[in-house]
């Protein structure tokens, strides 16, 4: 709160970001591994969010009205264009969890008008609730709509004695006019990440997961530390040639160059059709710099 | 006197064809002065009807703010992705309504257009009164209103200052100073008037009046440092009312989503505001002019200029428009097409056609001196422009949200619900009862420049 | 100082005023000088004005100060504001940013500029008030006032002058 | 004000073209001088008397030989602060293991009200004297480690930040401002990282370190 | 992780030293309700957590994990719960649990919310002029002793439950040998008795154990393994090893109506219903033509699907032809394959002829020892678990009819509202003098017994549960407290049977002072099978703390079988009746099962994972059905069989045989606390009195209903937006399996 600060910030924090070796020297960087094709849909990660969260239920009235409070929801797809055609999902449905992508340039850390979310040193996109006042104005600037406001005083109502008994003391229970979303379970990181001091090391691949990855029953979600390269997920981000800073991964220009189809036949092109990697953030083209990776969904054409 | 202007005359009508004259140039002074300050006796029995109807609306809008506040947003039915509704469409109304004003007072000062004269004055009170009507708007749609002061940046014991990158921050700012610059630019140009108020009144009007004309006498230094202020204001106040609608539409230009990030915005909302201002002006002017038999100030010539004004910036508008439909019908940008083709063909087609339609062909008819010189006529294509404006307003709002990038969240059936639409007409009982109350206290027409006016224009014909 | 008289007359119009004015100007009066006189009129009238002599206005200075302080302080206190709001690492994006800051210290120049020009025109009346002039209601309808202050030596010959003008009335008031 | 006054004064400097002169670093090592006196905005509120159920006299555990105390140590009591983010009360078996044995004082009516209390099995209902909001989830384990384990403060110094000093009064009351600047305000400065070296580092900045 | 058993003393012994599991100091609870409003800080407002004298490993502010098992289904899934200030938080897995691995379902996770149920039956109540009145349990358990009668003579006196296993099977089954009871009837609406009774006829067991991650190719006849299956958890984690294996592994899925595993299907293939035995016949006779098999063919095999032509089978399932020999061959090719059956193919009058088609087909695949097996032995077959079937709740009904069961003890089962109208179950139900339900919260049955009685939570009380289907060793999960009683007057059901048993056999069960005792020296009496050299108590910790007792076991091989002809015996074609053009599935939510869940909020606001659709019920139609009815999404459609009608909103949905209406089981209750009542509709009630032909099971899936369309249209409350389709944006991509190389994305972790 000086005069250097004012100096130091403006030589020191006036950096683009993302930049490549933004968390080179920074002990954390959260982020997430989605693999699509062990996704079931089967909804054990929302309802752990529902238990690890204090999210409240909403009801039918206000479920129909578009007020869900789900900060994880699972989205089913039919197909992908812009009409279904065919008669009968050969190939079953797609689902997505879709979570706060933990943007490394959020959309909506610019526009709140009182800095209630803000980026956190280890790379998350935090939403400090007794900040928020409620513009709302995140939410409409979200392209993955994974924002949610509290339409009510949910603490009035969501939890009738004693179910309130349920409420984790480590999150803060959310009252009317703030918004809330995915936290990464920070309450869980910061628990670990003060155990790691005590203990004067930095937090372990695997120590520390989030609800929904801990739920998982097909390990689909994968959640780590890659400023670790030595963690799982970091691992796994490298092998998916996934780069945080980038906002077009180099397989996909890869892709872009690849033969025509003739070649393909002809087997001219088939090495370069042999590295076609699964991983991809979604509206990646929009620089929103997400920090979790899903990897397509795969489906055999045998049969 | 009178022989002079009788003399002028006799060479005015020899000099200048048939062509009206914006007012009665030979009116006597002190005729002005009695017919204005007849608007500020004891009103008529329908005043009192329509004020308490507007008390009354504006007590619904209470309500619905009150159960609202208490209940928690939800009861609006805003809900996820429509999160902002009609409130911010709304706000953008009342924002663009009040440039009127400063075009009227400060643009057509600073380019002599001395028609305006006696018209300004209730353009002006509009700037001011419907710039407080837009920041209830803000207050009404925050989830935590008690918690506004966060926005302000002011040292505080959290050590926290708010977001300075975020356009609602610029907003606060650019609004708080357009409202006290107008505010000031209103009562600033009404002091002259408010000597004559006070010459003429006794009891505590007298006393009231005394204190608001800061001992003005006319004197010649008072008149030049008066001058001299006027138009210092009047040319700082035109780029702040730029900056603030350009402002507000950063609020959505600076934003990601399709349909709103869009670099014609800040022009495109300032010519919506100026196209919805005159409109406005249209519309008090004729209603003015009505009750307070204005018939000799408020001229149809004058309505008029003020046709043509208008016409003239709704093609601007209309061009503004239709240049944000072709790039964004030929650029890449396949999500905001999308949303293009959404409004155009959506659940809010109905809305959007109208939209353009009121916008951009319904002017049409102030092009013709039949139309334009028909009083009746006029008030409707006025109100028709109005609403126009505000579906424009509800049109660049809602479709992004019921069809942003995520198709996941699309929503095809979202509706304002009855305490949106109560807060909404809440606020133009607001806008009535201020407006009323300052036709009833304050000169709503500018009677030392409407002398002005006749003054240099019996001189110009000499 | 004290024992000057006011004298105020009122005329029709401002040709009349004008021909007043100058003939005060023209007439050497012992006790009277033209800095005492004012014009009182129902609208702005630079040209009648003119007829008083140079009567500069500084306004306007006072505008580009309330300019130049609203633009420098503000740009200023929104900066040290951002650079102190707890350090906080702002994922992509410099935590003092140059084009809000731009935006809001102009509106911060226009407001101070419109706060500082408002305020230096009212001192300026403010100092020149006298609160014992002489004044009248039809000034404020459509008679042209002009307000002299004399030495009561000087006081018959100014008289004259107006007399002369067609004034339609004259006032007169001893200082107290 | 404090906060505008450095806001002014970096104006000033500014403007007088002086360069960065720090204006906290100068209290580098300084961390918070005699207890009762850090408060960043001059704020030293007295919080209410809480009636407890027992009107425990920390002047006699905790205080100075001088005073008549017996210089227990805070975390002899309190000993879940160093591992858990809550303090936490002393369980009531461990206030029963020494006043079991200490006879002289067992007919005294604070010490017959806590044996009632151990006879009955039942909890004692003590109240909470500094109750932050419920948004704020500050860690004393981190402050502990950092401050008596790291630095080798006197715990009565260390806990006394934040405290006051408790070793004076019966009945614990509220002494500091608690409010969010004061928090970040130590926050801010640097403190030396433990007792021998010279390295220095401060406090997390991160809202979402209290906040979430 | 600390993980904690409970100590001896604690429950035994006088003093309380588990008293940090009791909720002390509440005011943290009513802060946590306080949520971010208010801004300022007080003193003296709350209290602080406080203890008299806690275990060492309590800590305020720490959560201390304790290992029990989930009983939300019958999988027996090993799960830790964690405590703080004597406050349950959360579930999660137990990864000391060879079934759940340390995963956990949402049925699983919203476990917690029936313990915490602001609905929970707080006191014994007893019927009075036919209101439940509040009662004790001094009266209760005199009224209870009435039942316990020394005499084999009188009306039947029926322990009527819900599958159970472990040591409460034991007391269960002790009951009618003690002469406590005369007949103890275990019920499952959604049994697998169908198939049980298959295997037991082919494979010589009820129980077959197929490993799915040992398959290259898993082909699912209506198999729903990843949702409403036997142990979905156990099932997912087998999936995704099946998936991520070196050679990727294939799932086919054929039923009716889209499932949540037909979701994740390869190939998901639409079939008319019941109609999966005829194409399982086709797949037989197709694979019977490949060389391999030319010299060791039964003749009579031959002959039996002769008539399974690749037409006439496409012509009534209504699979396109092609299809059959390409899935034949790619069964073939991705070797070792496992075919599945689920409950679609049971459901059928001819049910057990499906089942033992697609028995034969794993057969002829010879899959016997690659990945189908039978399950390893238990060392205590009394604890082995007691599925239950509809038979017998049937012939329990006839009796009580007739007038001959004299009472009735229920526990963990709700028939009333489980069985259909045709059976009138209620109306027999009155017909009993006595009946008596141990319940957490007033269901229908409930509502119609003379005595209710408040039972502990799952999550407050003792037990021992073991799997019906166990795929790797075999295990004993536990259950133990994992907070103090939250309703004093909740009792544990093994305490009131063991009341019972000791009025009729008080020798043998006057050791254990309650129910915690005698499970305790059970368990502690196994300790040979398990770990014999340390002490008793040192095990029954051990025991506590790892939450299961596992022995390695290997599978055990299955039987040759040889072939009779009447394995293949399918009945002739439905003849359609005009009158009721539709058949009804009513589908078995995975988050709902038979309804038991209904009252958990969590599991009402999540979504359906095929249609997102929350709170409610509905209808599902193929679009193209619904073309032809002229419905839209959200007309209220009657559904009507010849038994009684429902209403329910349509939902237009591809993935349904267009000549299906689906109707998801678990809703409709009349009474099950605030979250379940008048929640959508119940099709139980309007089954067919069809059962199949071989068990007299109650064939689920062969009701036939009519569709009318009314005028009203209701808004789905439902996640889904506007459109179900991704726009052309990458948000699910799909990419052919070919064209990926798996081994390249190594390491996944997959526990």
């Amino acid at each position: 709160m000086s005069l250097d600060n004012l100096i130091s910030n403006w030589s020191k924090l006036r950096v683009r970001r993302p930049q490549v070796d933004q968390y080179k020297d920074s002990p954390y960087k959260w982020a997430m591994v989605i693999d699509l094709d062990s996704c079931t849909g089967c909804n054990a990660c929302t309802t752990a969010c529902y238990a690890e969260n204090n999210l409240p239920v909403v009801g039918k009235k206000r479920f129909l009205e578009g007020q869900a409070m789900h900060w994880l929801r699972i989205e089913r797809y039919w197909g992908e264009g812009e009409e279904s055609t065919q008669e009968f999902p050969e190939q079953g449905a797609a689902f997505l969890p879709m979570m706060c992508q933990q943007c490394e340039s959020a959309p909506c850390e610019i526009v709140c008008p009182v800095g209630a979310t803000h980026h956190t040193p280890d790379g998350l996109n935090s939403q400090v609730y007794n900040r928020c006042i409620g513009s709302r104005y995140c939410s409409a600037n979200c392209p993955y709509k994974v924002r949610y406001f509290n339409w009510y005083n949910y603490p009035e109502s969501a939890w009738p004695s004693p179910l309130e008994l349920q409420l984790s003391p480590d999150v803060t229970v959310r009252s009317k006019g703030v918004m809330e979303k995915c936290t990464f379970c920070v309450q869980r990181l910061t628990e670990a990440k003060s155990k790691a001091r005590t203990e004067k090391r930095n937090v372990q691949d695997g120590e520390v997961v989030t609800a929904c990855a801990q739920a998982c029953p097909t390990s689909a979600i994968h959640f780590g530390n890659i400023a670790d390269s030595s963690s799982t997920v970091a691992k796994m981000w490298k092998a998916q040639q996934v780069e945080l800073s980038a906002d077009k991964q180099k397989k996909d220009m890869k892709h872009e160059k690849m033969p025509a189809a003739s070649e393909v036949a002809s087997g001219v092109g088939a090495s370069v059709e042999a590295e076609k990697l699964r991983g991809y953030r979604v509206f990646e083209e929009l620089r929103t710099y997400p920090s979790v990776v899903y990897l397509e969904r795969i489906r055999s054409g045998e049969v | 006197m009178s022989t002079v202007v009788e003399e002028l005359d006799s060479i005015g009508e020899r000099r200048f064809e048939p062509k009206a004259k914006d007012i009665n140039e030979d009116i006597a002074w002190a005729k002005i002065n009695t017919d204005v300050l007849r608007s500020l006796e004891r009103p008529r029995p329908i005043f009192w009807v329509i004020f308490l109807s507007a008390v009354a609306l504006f007590g619904v809008g209470v309500a619905c703010e009150i159960y609202q506040y208490k209940t928690g947003l939800g009861v609006a039915e805003l809900r996820n992705p429509h999160v902002w509704g009609l409130y911010i469409s709304t706000f953008i109304f009342w924002i663009g309504m009040s440039h009127s004003g400063t075009l009227l007072s400060a643009i057509l000062h600073i380019m002599h257009a001395d028609w305006r004269k006696p018209i300004y004055r209730f353009a002006e009170a509009m700037t001011t009164f419907s710039l407080m009507t837009a920041g209830l708007f803000v207050l009404v749609h925050l989830g935590r209103v008690w918690q506004f002061y966060y926005v302000v940046a002011y040292p505080n014991e959290r050590w926290t200052w708010p977001n300075f990158s975020s356009p609602l921050v610029w907003d606060a700012t650019a609004i708080g100073s357009y409202l006290t610059t107008s505010v000031i630019f209103l009562y600033f140009g009404m002091i002259p008037d408010l000597a004559i108020c006070r010459d003429s009144a006794t009891g505590f009007r007298r006393t009231f009046y005394r204190l608001l004309s800061v001992g003005w006498q006319g004197t010649d230094r008072q008149w030049s440092n008066f001058r001299i202020t006027y138009l210092t204001i009047a040319c700082l106040l035109i780029p702040l009312a730029v900056s603030v609608h350009s402002i507000v539409a950063t609020d959505f230009a600076v934003s990601q989503q399709p349909g709103w990030h869009t670099t014609s915005f800040p022009p495109y909302f300032v010519a919506g505001a100026l196209y919805s201002g005159c409109a406005a002006i249209i519309t008090l002017f004729i209603i003015l002019r009505h009750t307070f038999r204005f018939e000799e100030y408020m001229t149809i010539p004058i309505l008029e200029k003020l046709c043509k004004l208008t016409f003239a910036i709704s093609m601007v508008w209309t061009y503004l428009n239709l240049i944000e439909y072709a790039s964004t019908w030929y650029g890449t940008d396949v999500y905001a097409k999308q949303a293009l083709i959404y409004r155009a063909t959506g659940i809010y087609r109905y809305w959007w056609w109208a939209m353009n339609f009121l916008g951009s062909v319904v002017p049409f008819a102030l092009a013709f001196k039949a139309l334009r010189t028909h009083v009746p006529t006029m008030m409707v294509v006025s109100l028709l422009l109005n609403l126009g404006m505000w579906i424009e307003r509800f049109m660049i709002v809602t479709p992004t949200f019921a069809h942003g990038y995520y198709p996941w969240t699309w929503s095809d059936v979202w509706w304002p619900n009855w305490i949106q639409i109560g807060i909404v007409a809440g606020s133009f009982g607001w806008f009535t009862l201020l407006f009323m109350l300052f036709c009833k206290i304050f000169p709503s027409v500018s009677m030392y420049e409407v002398k002005e006016m006749v003054y240099h224009r019996i001189r110009a014909r000499k | 100082m004290n024992k000057k008289t006011y004298l105020m007359a009122l005329f029709n119009d401002f040709d009349a005023a004008a021909r007043a004015i100058a003939s005060l100007r023209e007439a050497t009066i012992a006790g009277f000088a033209m800095k005492d006189v004012t014009l009182k009129s129902p609208i702005d009238h630079p040209e009648c004005a003119a007829e008083l002599g140079s009567r500069p206005v500084y306004i306007q200075i006072f505008s580009l100060i309330g300019a130049v302080l609203g633009s420098t302080l503000g740009f200023l206190g929104i900066s040290s504001a951002q650079a102190n709001f707890l350090r906080q690492p702002r994922g992509g994006f410099p935590i003092v940013p140059l084009p809000p800051n731009m935006v809001i210290t102009y509106e911060l120049f226009i407001l101070t500029a419109v706060f500082f020009t408002i305020t230096a025109c009212l001192v300026v009346w403010k100092i020149h008030s006298d609160k014992n002039s002489l004044y009248s209601v039809s000034i404020s309808v459509d008679k042209i006032g002009i307000l002299v202050k004399a030495e009561p030596s000087a006081i018959d010959a100014i008289k004259q002058i107006f007399n002369r003008q067609h004034a339609l009335e004259i006032m007169e008031n001893a200082r107290v | 004000m404090k906060t505008f006054s450095r806001i002014v004064l970096c104006l000033a400097a500014t403007l007088a073209g002086v360069s960065a002169a720090p204006v906290v670093s100068a209290d580098a090592f300084v961390q918070g001088g005699p207890i009762g006196s850090q408060t960043s905005d001059g704020y030293n509120a007295l919080g209410p008397v809480v009636t407890q159920p027992i009107e425990f006299p920390h002047n006699r555990h905790a205080g100075t030989r001088a005073n008549g105390g017996m210089e227990i140590d805070c975390l002899y009591c309190h000993t879940y602060a160093r591992r858990s983010a809550v303090s936490g009360i002393p369980r009531l078996s461990k206030c029963i293991g020494c006043h079991n044995m200490i006879e002289s004082v067992k007919e005294k009516p604070r010490i017959k009200t806590l044996l009632a209390y151990w006879d009955r099995r039942e909890a004692i209902p003590w109240k909470k004297v500094h109750d932050l909001p419920d948004f704020v989830r500050f860690n004393h384990e981190r402050h502990i480690q950092r401050f008596i384990f790291d630095q080798g403060r006197p715990s009565r110094e260390a806990c006394g930040y934040c405290h006051g000093d408790v070793a004076s009064m019966t009945t614990a009351r509220r002494v500091k401002a608690i409010s969010m600047g004061w928090c970040v305000s130590c926050h801010e400065k640097e403190h030396r990282i433990d007792a021998v070296s010279f390295k220095t580092g401060h406090g997390p900045n991160d809202c979402w370190q209290c906040h979430h | 992780m600390i993980r904690f058993g409970m100590t001896a003393n604690s429950v035994a012994s006088g003093v309380n030293r588990r008293d940090f599991l009791n909720l002390v100091g509440l005011g943290g609870t009513a802060s946590v309700l306080a949520g971010c409003g208010n801004t300022s800080i007080e003193s003296g407002v709350e209290l602080v957590q406080s203890y008299v004298q806690p275990e060492t490993f309590v800590v305020p502010g720490v959560g201390v994990y304790y290992a029990s098992t989930c009983t939300q289904c019958g999988s027996a899934c090993g799960i830790m719960g964690k405590v703080r200030e004597g406050r349950i938080l959360k579930l999660e897995g137990n990864p000391q649990s060879a079934i759940s691995g340390g995963k956990i379902c949402g049925l699983g996770q919203a476990g917690i919310q029936g313990h915490y149920s602001p609905d929970r039956l707080k006191t014994p109540m007893l019927k009075e002029n036919g209101v439940l009145k509040a009662t004790t349990w001094e009266k209760a358990m005199s009224l209870l002793s009435g039942t316990v009668s020394f005499t084999a003579q009188g009306p039947r006196r029926v322990v009527l439950t819900g599958p159970t296993s472990g040591h409460l099977q034991i007391l269960l089954k002790a009951m009618p040998q003690s002469g406590a009871a005369t007949d103890h009837v275990v019920y499952d609406s959604l049994s697998t008795a169908v198939a049980a009774s298959v295997n037991l006829k082919m494979f010589g067991v009820e129980q077959t154990v197929g490993l799915i991650d040992k398959a290259g190719l898993v082909l699912s006849f209506g198999n729903d393994f990843l949702g409403a299956g036997d142990s979905p958890v156990a099932a997912a984690r087998q999936y995704a090893r099946f998936r991520k294996a070196e050679r990727r592994g294939i799932l086919i899925q054929i039923e009716p109506k889209m499932t949540l595993t037909g979701a994740n299907a390869d190939r998901w293939v639409v079939i008319a219903p019941g109609t999966e035995g005829v194409l399982a016949l086709g797949l037989v006779r197709e694979l019977l033509q490949r060389k391999e098999f030319a010299n060791n063919l039964s003749p009579n095999l031959i002959a039996a699907v002769e008539p399974y032509n690749q037409t006439e089978v496409s012509h009534i399932t209504g699979v396109r032809g092609d299809l059959i020999p390409r899935i034949a061959a790619t069964l073939w090719e991705h070797s070792p394959s496992l075919v599945l059956a689920g409950r679609y193919p049971q459901g059928h009058a001819h049910g057990s002829h499906n089942m033992a088609a697609i028995a034969l087909l794993n057969v002829v695949l010879q899959n016997q020892g690659k990945t189908l097996w039978r399950e390893a032995e238990l060392p205590f077959p009394q604890m082995a678990p007691a599925l239950g079937n509809f038979k017998s709740l049937r012939q329990l009904n006839t009796q009580m009819a007739a007038g001959d069961v004299g009472s009735m003890l229920i526990y963990g089962t709700n028939p009333v509202y489980s069985t259909p109208d045709f059976m009138r179950f209620a109306d027999n139900l009155q017909k009993v003098p006595f009946k008596a339900a141990w319940v957490t919260e007033l269901d229908e049955t409930a509502m119609h017994c003379d005595l209710v009685l408040p039972l502990m939570s799952p999550l407050e009380d003792f037990g021992t549960h073991v799997a019906a289907a166990q795929s790797d060793g075999m295990e004993i999960s536990i259950q133990q407290p994992l907070m103090e009683k939250l309703h004093p007057e909740a009792r544990s059901f093994g305490d009131s049977l063991l009341e019972l048993l000791k009025q009729a056999k008080p020798e043998s069960y006057k050791s254990f002072p309650d129910y915690y005792a005698y499970l305790k020296s059970a368990v502690v009496n196994a300790k040979p099978a398990f770990d014999p050299k340390v002490e008793d108590e040192e095990f029954w910790e051990n025991t506590l703390s790892a939450g299961v007792l596992r022995r390695p076991a290997a599978l055990l091989p299955l039987p040759a079988i040889e072939f009779s002809a009447d394995l293949v015996r399918q009945p002739l074609r439905e003849s359609r009746d005009a009158a009721y053009p539709f058949v009804l599935i009513p589908a078995v939510r995975p988050s709902m099962r038979d309804g038991k869940a209904a009252n958990l909020s969590w599991l009402q606001e999540s979504p359906d994972p095929l249609t997102t659709v929350v709170w409610d019920s509905w209808a599902e139609i193929h679009p193209s059905t619904a073309k032809q009815l002229q419905v839209n999404e959200g007309d209220v459609l009657v559904i009507k069989s010849a038994q009684g009608s429902i209403r329910a909103k349509a939902y237009l949905i591809p993935g349904i045989h267009p000549g299906s209406v689906a109707v998801p089981i678990g809703q409709g209750h009349e009474s099950y606390g605030r979250y379940a009542t008048n929640v959508g509709v119940n099709p139980f009630k309007i089954l067919d009195p069809i059962f199949d032909e071989e068990t007299g099971e109650l064939a689920l899936y062969a009701t036939r209903v009519a569709i009318m369309k009314t005028d009203q249209n209701e808004r789905f409350t439902k996640d889904e937006g506007a459109t179900n389709l991704q726009q052309g944006r990458k948000l699910v991509a799909t990419l052919a399996a070919d064209q990926v190389d798996l081994a390249k994305e190594t390491p996944f972790v997959i526990r």
